[in-house]
C-alpha cells in the first residue's frame, strides 16, 4: 500500500515530538531544586549573609506597575507622576535613615491595562530588577493577577486597589493603606445620614445606582448594608454599564421613585451624564451622595458639568486640602510640576510610599543585619503605627496601621461637595472645611 | 467627417486574447452594424471603444482626437454613448430620474428639457410612466428607457449592444423603429446585433465580425448578399 | 410604570434620531461604494473631540461648531478617501474590512495617545433645560439633536432626489458601469459620497456634544450602533435609515424599562443577527 | 501527510522547546514567550477560517471567553477536570460559532456581515455575562490554587503552560497541513477564490465555510480553556474586542492563506516582539504606542502588500540561504 509509510513516518515524527517536550519539561522541573534567584536582595545590595557588620545598601528599587496605556491610564499615569514626586521628595530628605541614608530608586512598568500584562509587567519588575516592595495596580483585577506573582516570589505588594477582596485572599505579603471600597459607600451613606440629622430633616428612603464594574458593586453594597443598619429603606439598587450613551432611563426610574436620598458610583463619564440629565429634566432629589474615589467632585467633572454637580458630593480615599504643613507642600509642588490638583490616583500614591518608606525605616531598625528579607520586611509592616510624618499627614484619618489582613485598620474616606463650582471637604466633621449645604440647590420636596 | 475610426485593436482578458487587429470606422451621420455569432467579441469591440476595457495595443480615434484608454466617463463627455447589453437602466430611480441622471454632463444640461421632450415624443410610453420606479417597467419599455437614456446626453455617437436581446419578436420591430426613427434624424449609430436581418436593415455599412476578427465588410446590401452571411446568418 | 415606559419611549424615540443620523453617513458610503468602512465609530469619536476643541477655544456652544465642522470633515473624508478608500475600492472584500479596521485601530489609539483617555465633555451650552409635555419630560438638548437629525435626513434626502449630483449619486450606487458611461465620474462620486457622509457625521458628532462627552473609546458603541442600523435598513435609502433609527431606540428604551440597562447593547445586537439570520438584506431593503 | 511538510514542523518544535531554556527559565522572558506562543496559536488557528475559508473571522474573543468560561465554571462548580473541561469548552465555543455562522454563511451574504456579526458577538457576550450573575458577573471567579496537580494544571511557573501552549501549536500547524491538502482545503480555497464560480460547481458554500468556522472555534475554544488556566480567574473581561482584533491583525499582515502557514507564527513573533520593545522604550512619553503600531502596520500592509508579509519572508529566507551558500562556497 502506498500510505503506509506515510503513516509510519507521521507516528514517528509525532513520537519525536512529545519526546522532546517531554526532555523540555523534565529539564524544567529538574531545575526546579536548584535555588531560583532569590528575590530579595537588589543587585546593589550585599547579599544577606550572616556577616555581622550590617550590610550597606544604597539603592532600594521600589517596583511600581500601573496602567499606563489603554482606558485607565488616566489613573496610572496620574500615580507614576506622583510616585515620581514623592521619591525625589523622600530621597532629598535623605532617604532611609536606619539603613545609612539608602535611597529609593522608581521603576515604572505598563499594566497594559489588561491582567496579562499586569502580570507580565510584575515579572520583569522582580527578574530585572529584584524589588522588595511593588506598589499597584489600580485596577482590582490587575492587582489579583500581580498578588499571584508577589506572593510566589515574596515580593511586598502595597496596592492602590479599593476592591474588598483584595485583602480577603490571605495572601501573607499584601498591605493597603488607602480605604477599600465598602468604606467609600458606608462613609457616602453616614454622611448622609449625620448631616441630615444635623439639619433636623428626616430621610427614610434611598436609592442606589452604580455603574457595573466589581468595584461598583462593591462600593454600593457597602452603602446598602450601612442604609440597612441605620434604618432606611433602600427602594431600588440601580445598575447601568460605565459607558452608558444617554442617562435619561436612569434619571427616569429615579424620578419614579423619588427617593430623599440618591447614592451613586459613579466611574468617570456617567457621574457627569447622570449629574446634567438631572439638570436638563429639572429633577434634584436632597441629596446626590457620590461614593468610589472619583466622580461628581473632580476638577475635570465639575469644569465639565458646570452647575449641574453643585451640592453633589463624593467620597474620597485622599483629601488634597487637608490642612496639615506636609500635605500643603506636596500639593503645591504637585501643581507646579504638573499643573493641576492632585486628585485620588495621586493622592494614594502620596501616602502609600512614605508608608513604605517609615516601613523600611522600621525594618532597619528591627533587623539591622537583613533589612530587606520579605519576611522581616512583612513583621515591619505589621509592627507600623503611624500616627505622625509626611504618611500620617496627607492620609484622611491621619492614622495608619496594618490589621492581619493587611488592610489599614484606621481605614477612613473623606466626603467633598461642590460649592461654587470649587470641592470642599464638608465630612468628617471635625476636619470640615465648610458646613454642608442640605439639601442640595434646587430641591424642591 | 469621421466619426469613429479603429485601428488595430487589440484585447485581452488577463491572458487571453479575444480580439485580433480589428479595424473598422463610422463615418458622421452613417449607420453602421458589427454582426456576429455569439461569443466572437462584438460586446469586447464596443466595452473597449467605450472606455470600460483597455486594449493592449490599437488606436481608437473619435472626431480626429485619439482617445484610446480613456476612462468611460470621460468618453461620454466627448459624445460617445453606449446603451449597455442587458439595459442597465438604475432600477431604483423612476423613470425620470433615471433621464435626468443622464443629463448630469455639463454639456447636456442645458439640452436637457428639449431633449426630455423629444424622447417623450419618440416614446410616448415612457411619458406615461415618468414617476414609475424603472425596475417596474417591461423589457421592452427598459430597453427604450436605456435608449432614451443615452439620447438625453446628446450622443456624437450612438452605441447599442443587443438592443433586441431578451424581447419578443413584436418589441424587438418597436425597438428597431425606433432606432429607425433615430436614424433618420441623422444619429450616428454603431449597433451590435445578433438579429441580423433587421440589423443590417436599419444600417447603412456592416462588419461581420467572428472568433475576433472583422472576416468581411461593405455596404449592408453588399453584406447582406454575401453567400456565407445568407447561408449561416440570414438563413436562405 | 406606565408613565416610566411613556417617559422611556420618548427618550428611545428622540435617541432614535440621533442613533440614525449618526449611521446615515455609513449608509451613504455603503450604499454608494458598497463598502462598510468599520472605522466609521471612531470617526465620530474624533469628530466629537473636534467639537469640544473648537467650542472650546473659540467660546462657542458645541451646537453652533457643527457649521464648523460639517466643512472640516468634509475635507477630511475626501484626504481619506485619497490615501486609503480609493486604493481599496473595489477590491477584494478582505482587503476592503482589513484596511478599514486598520484605520480603526489607528486612529482610536492615536486618539488614546493625543487625548489621554479623559472624558471630555463641553460646559457651555445654549440648549440647556427642558419641556415638559403632560407626564413626559423632554430635554431640551435632545430635541433639538432630534429635530437636526430629522432635518438633516430631510436635506439629505431632497438632495439625492432633486438635483442632478443627488441623482447622480444614486444612478453610481445602482450601477457604476452604467453610471460612468453616461459621464458620470465615478470616482468622484464615491470621494463625493465619502465626504458627505463624514460631513454628516460632523453635524451629527456637533449635537451629541450638546449632551454626551467622549473618550477614545467610545468609537466603538457609535460604530456597532450605526452597523446595526445599515443591516437594518438594507439599501432602503433615507427613510429606511430613519425607521431602523427609530426602532432600534425604542427596542432600547423598551429594554432598559423591562428589563436591566446593563443588557441593553447585547439586546441591541442581537437583534443584528437575529436580522441577518431572517431578513439579511435589510427590513427595508429593495436589492 | 508527507514528510516535506513534517520536516519544518520537528524543527520548530525543537527550537521553540529549547527557548526557554535559552533564556534560562527567566519568569519575565518565559511568560512573555507564553503570550508570544498564545497569539501564534490563536493566529494558526485563524488561518483555518481567516486564509483557508477567506472568512474574516473577528470572534477569537468569544470562543476564548466561552471556552474559559466552560472549563472554568466546570472547575469551581463541580471540581471537573481541565482535561474534561477544555474540550467541552472547544465544544460550546463550536455550538455557538455555529450559532452566528450559519446565518451568515450562505451563498452570496456580503463578507462584511459576517465581520460585523462576529466582532458584534464579543461584545454581547461581554454584556451577557456581565449581567448573568450564575457564573458571570462583575466579580472575578479564581480557579482553585492547587498549583502542581496534574488533575487542576495549575502550576506556580509559566514553563508548564508555555509547552502545553506549543503542543496545541504543533497540534494546530499539523490540523491546517493536513486540512490544506484535503478535498476540504481544496473547496475552500475555491470559495475563496471565487465564490460563485464554486457554487456554479456544485460545491456547497455553507457547508465548507461552516466545517471551517467548526473546526477554528473548537480549537479556539481549548486554546481559551488553557488561557483561563495561565491567567488564573475568570471575568467578563476576557471577551475583549481587542483579543479578536489583534488575531485578525496579525493573521493579515502574515498573509494568512496565501504562502507558508509558519509565516503566521513568524509573524506574531516579530511583531509582538517590536510592540513590546515599543512598548517599553517610548510607551513613556507615547501611551498606547505600541497599539498605534498595530494600526499602522495592519492600513500599510493592506495597502501596500495585500498578500501579506509571508512571500517576504520566503525572498529572505532564500537572499540568506544564498549568501551562506556563497561564503560557505567562497570558504571552502
Amino acid at each position: 500500500m502506498r500510505r503506509r509509510p506515510g503513516i509510519g513516518r507521521t507516528i514517528l515524527v509525532g513520537a519525536l515530538i512529545v519526546l522532546i517536550l517531554l526532555v523540555a519539561l523534565a529539564a524544567f522541573y529538574m531545575r526546579k531544586p536548584a535555588p531560583t534567584p532569590s528575590p530579595t536582595p537588589a543587585p546593589t545590595t550585599a547579599p544577606p549573609t550572616t556577616a555581622p557588620p550590617a550590610p550597606k545598601i544604597e539603592e532600594i528599587v521600589i517596583g511600581m506597575v500601573e496602567p499606563l496605556s489603554g482606558t485607565h491610564s488616566i489613573f496610572g499615569i496620574e500615580a507614576k507622576q506622583a510616585a515620581e514626586l514623592i521619591i525625589e521628595d523622600i530621597n532629598a530628605k535623605g532617604g532611609i535613615k536606619s539603613l545609612g541614608g539608602a535611597k529609593l530608586k522608581l521603576v515604572v512598568e505598563d499594566s497594559k491595562d489588561s491582567i496579562e500584562g499586569a502580570k507580565l509587567a510584575a515579572e520583569k519588575l522582580i527578574s530585572q530588577y529584584h524589588p522588595p516592595i511593588i506598589i499597584g495596580a489600580y485596577i482590582s483585577r490587575h492587582t489579583a493577577a500581580m498578588a499571584e506573582v508577589t506572593e510566589r516570589e515574596k515580593v511586598i505588594l502595597v496596592a492602590d486597589a479599593l476592591v474588598d477582596f483584595l485583602s480577603e485572599k490571605g495572601w501573607k505579603y499584601f498591605f493597603r493603606a488607602c480605604p477599600k471600597t465598602s468604606i467609600h459607600g458606608k462613609t457616602a451613606m453616614d454622611f448622609v445620614y449625620e448631616t441630615a440629622q444635623r439639619k433636623g430633616i428626616d430621610i427614610k428612603t434611598v436609592v442606589i445606582i452604580n455603574e457595573d464594574s466589581v468595584f461598583g458593586r462593591y462600593t454600593a453594597l457597602g452603602a446598602y448594608h450601612e442604609a440597612l443598619g441605620l434604618g432606611l429603606t433602600v427602594l431600588d439598587q440601580i445598575e447601568y454599564p460605565y459607558d452608558i450613551a444617554d442617562a435619561s432611563p436612569i434619571v427616569s426610574r429615579l424620578m419614579e421613585l423619588d427617593p430623599d436620598v440618591v447614592i451613586s458610583v459613579p466611574y468617570f463619564s456617567d457621574g457627569v451624564l447622570i449629574a446634567t440629565t438631572m439638570e436638563e429634566v429639572g429633577y434634584k432629589p436632597m441629596i446626590v451622595a457620590g461614593a468610589g474615589g472619583c466622580g461628581y467632585c473632580d476638577p475635570d467633572s465639575i469644569s465639565a458639568a458646570g452647575s449641574a454637580v453643585e451640592g453633589f458630593t463624593q467620597t474620597y480615599s485622599y483629601n488634597p486640602f487637608l490642612n496639615t504643613p506636609y500635605n500643603r507642600e506636596i500639593v503645591q509642588k504637585f501643581q507646579e510640576r504638573y499643573g493641576k490638583l492632585p486628585t485620588e490616583a495621586g493622592g494614594i500614591i502620596f501616602y502609600s510610599l512614605w508608608t513604605i518608606k517609615e516601613a523600611l525605616e522600621l525594618a532597619g531598625q528591627m533587623f539591622p543585619e537583613d533589612p530587606l528579607n520579605p519576611d522581616n520586611l512583612r513583621q515591619a509592616f505589621l509592627a507600623l503605627d503611624i500616627t505622625s510624618g509626611p504618611a500620617a499627614e496627607t492620609y484622611p484619618s491621619g492614622h495608619i496601621k496594618f490589621g492581619p489582613n493587611g488592610d489599614n485598620i484606621y481605614a477612613m474616606a473623606v466626603v467633598l461637595q461642590v460649592q461654587n463650582g470649587e470641592p470642599v471637604l464638608v465630612y468628617p466633621f471635625e476636619y470640615a472645611q465648610a458646613e454642608p449645604i442640605f439639601p442640595i440647590p434646587g430641591y424642591k420636596p | 467627417m469621421r466619426a469613429l475610426e479603429v485601428q488595430n485593436l487589440n484585447v485581452a482578458y488577463g491572458k487571453v486574447q479575444v480580439l485580433w487587429d480589428v479595424s473598422f470606422h463610422v463615418e458622421e451621420g452613417e449607420s453602421v452594424c458589427i454582426i456576429g455569432p455569439n461569443g466572437a467579441g462584438k460586446t469586447t469591440t464596443l466595452h473597449t471603444v467605450s472606455g470600460i476595457l483597455t486594449p493592449l495595443s490599437g488606436r481608437i480615434t473619435f472626431y480626429g482626437e485619439d482617445v484610446t484608454g480613456l476612462p468611460a466617463w470621460e468618453l461620454a463627455e466627448r459624445g460617445m454613448s453606449l446603451v449597455p447589453e442587458g439595459r442597465r437602466i438604475f432600477p431604483n430611480l423612476t423613470v425620470l430620474e433615471n433621464l435626468m441622471a443622464a443629463s448630469y454632463m455639463r454639456r447636456c444640461r442645458d439640452s436637457f428639457e428639449e431633449n426630455l421632450e423629444m424622447v417623450f415624443d419618440l416614446f410616448p410610453r415612457l411619458k406615461e410612466r415618468r414617476d414609475q420606479v424603472a425596475r417596474t417597467l417591461s423589457g421592452g419599455e427598459a430597453q427604450m428607457l436605456a435608449i432614451a437614456r443615452a439620447m438625453i446626453t446628446n450622443p456624437r455617437l450612438l452605441m447599442l449592444d443587443e438592443p433586441s436581446m431578451g424581447l419578443a419578436p413584436i418589441l424587438v420591430s418597436k425597438v428597431f423603429r425606433s432606432i429607425q426613427r433615430l436614424r433618420e434624424r441623422g444619429v450616428t449609430i454603431l449597433l451590435v446585433e445578433q438579429h441580423v436581418p433587421v440589423a443590417l436593415r436599419v444600417s447603412d455599412r456592416a462588419y461581420v465580425l467572428e472568433n475576433g476578427r472583422i472576416v468581411l465588410s461593405g455596404t449592408s446590401e453588399e453584406v447582406a448578399s454575401n453567400k456565407k452571411v445568407r447561408e449561416h446568418y440570414l438563413g436562405i | 410604570m406606565l408613565e416610566l415606559l411613556l417617559q422611556n419611549l420618548v427618550n428611545g424615540i428622540l435617541m432614535g434620531c440621533v442613533y440614525a443620523l449618526v449611521a446615515l453617513g455609513l449608509a451613504l458610503q455603503f450604499g454608494v461604494m458598497d463598502i462598510i468602512n468599520f472605522a466609521h465609530g471612531e470617526f465620530v469619536m474624533i469628530a466629537m473631540y473636534l467639537v469640544f476643541w473648537i467650542s472650546l477655544y473659540l467660546a462657542i456652544p458645541g451646537s453652533l461648531t457643527s457649521l464648523i465642522v460639517a466643512p472640516i470633515y468634509f475635507v477630511f473624508g475626501l484626504v481619506v478617501y485619497k490615501l486609503v478608500i480609493d486604493r481599496i475600492v473595489g477590491t477584494y472584500p478582505l482587503a476592503q474590512i482589513a484596511a478599514t479596521i486598520g484605520l480603526m485601530v489607528l486612529l482610536r489609539n492615536l486618539a488614546l495617545a493625543a487625548w489621554r483617555a479623559q472624558p471630555r465633555g463641553l460646559q457651555y451650552e445654549v440648549l440647556r433645560g427642558s419641556v415638559t409635555l403632560g407626564p413626559v419630560v423632554v430635554p431640551i438638548s435632545r430635541l433639538t439633536a432630534a429635530l437636526v437629525s430629522v432635518g438633516t435626513m430631510l436635506a439629505l434626502h431632497w438632495f439625492l432626489t432633486h438635483t442632478r449630483l443627488g441623482l447622480a449619486l444614486r444612478a453610481t450606487s445602482d450601477d457604476m458601469q452604467a453610471a460612468s458611461l453616461l459621464g458620470i465620474n465615478v470616482r468622484r462620486m464615491f470621494a463625493l459620497a465619502f465626504g458627505l457622509g463624514c460631513a454628516i457625521i460632523g453635524i451629527a458628532a456637533a449635537f451629541i456634544m450638546t449632551f454626551q462627552q467622549v473618550n477614545p473609546e467610545s468609537g466603538l458603541t457609535w460604530g456597532l450602533i450605526s452597523w446595526i442600523i445599515v443591516v437594518m435598513a438594507g439599501l432602503g435609502g433615507v427613510s429606511g435609515v430613519l425607521l431602523s433609527g427609530l426602532i432600534l431606540g425604542m427596542v432600547e428604551a423598551l429594554e432598559i424599562t423591562f428589563w436591566d440597562p446593563r443588557a441593553s447593547l447585547a439586546v441591541m445586537y442581537s437583534l443584528f443577527i437575529l436580522i441577518l439570520w431572517v431578513k439579511p438584506r435589510g427590513l427595508f431593503g429593495r436589492r | 501527510m508527507r514528510a516535506s511538510d513534517l520536516k519544518p514542523i520537528v524543527a520548530l518544535t525543537a527550537m521553540l522547546a529549547a527557548l526557554p531554556l535559552a533564556v534560562r527559565m527567566n519568569n519575565y522572558y518565559v511568560l512573555l514567550l507564553t503570550w508570544i506562543l498564545y497569539y501564534s496559536t490563536l493566529v494558526t488557528a485563524w488561518n483555518v477560517i481567516g486564509g483557508l475559508a477567506g472568512q474574516l473571522d473577528l470572534a477569537a474573543a468569544s470562543y476564548i471567553g466561552l471556552g474559559a468560561y466552560t472549563m472554568g465554571t466546570l472547575l469551581t462548580r463541580l471540581d471537573v477536570t481541565p482535561w474534561v473541561g477544555i474540550p467541552l469548552g472547544g465544544l460550546v465555543a463550536a455550538g455557538f460559532a455555529a450559532l452566528v455562522g450559519y446565518p451568515t454563511f450562505r451563498f452570496g451574504l456580503k463578507e462584511a456581515w459576517y465581520a460585523l456579526a462576529t466582532i458584534s458577538s464579543v461584545v454581547v457576550l461581554q454584556k451577557l455575562f456581565l449581567v448573568w450573575e450564575g457564573v458571570g458577573g462583575p466579580e472575578e471567579r479564581y480557579l482553585p490554587a492547587r498549583y502542581g496537580e496534574l488533575y487542576y494544571l495549575r502550576f506556580r511557573g509559566y514553563a508548564p503552560y508555555y509547552y502545553i501552549l506549543l503542543a496545541v501549536l504543533v497540534m494546530v500547524l499539523l490540523l491546517n497541513v493536513k486540512i490544506r491538502r484535503s478535498k476540504t482545503g481544496y473547496y475552500l480555497l475555491a470559495i475563496r477564490e471565487n465564490e460563485e464560480a464554486a457554487e456554479i460547481l456544485g460545491i456547497d458554500v455553507r457547508k465548507y465555510k461552516l466545517r471551517a468556522l467548526l473546526i477554528y472555534a473548537f480549537v479556539t475554544g481549548c486554546i481559551g480553556g488553557i488561557f483561563a488556566l495561565i491567567s488564573g480567574y475568570l471575568h467578563p473581561h476576557h471577551f475583549d474586542t481587542w483579543t479578536s482584533l489583534q488575531v485578525a491583525i496579525l493573521g493579515i499582515v502574515g498573509g494568512a492563506g496565501v504562502g507558508s502557514i509558519y509565516s503566521l507564527p513568524a509573524t506574531t513573533f516579530i511583531i509582538y516582539s517590536i510592540s513590546e520593545l515599543l512598548r517599553s522604550t517610548l510607551g513613556g512619553w507615547i501611551p498606547g504606542i505600541h497599539l498605534i503600531f498595530y494600526g499602522v502596520i495592519l492600513t500599510v500592509v493592506v495597502l501596500l502588500k495585500p498578500e501579506g508579509l509571508s512571500e517576504t519572508y520566503e525572498r529572505l529566507y532564500g537572499r540568506i540561504r544564498a549568501a551562506l551558500l556563497r561564503r560557505r562556497a567562497g570558504g571552502g
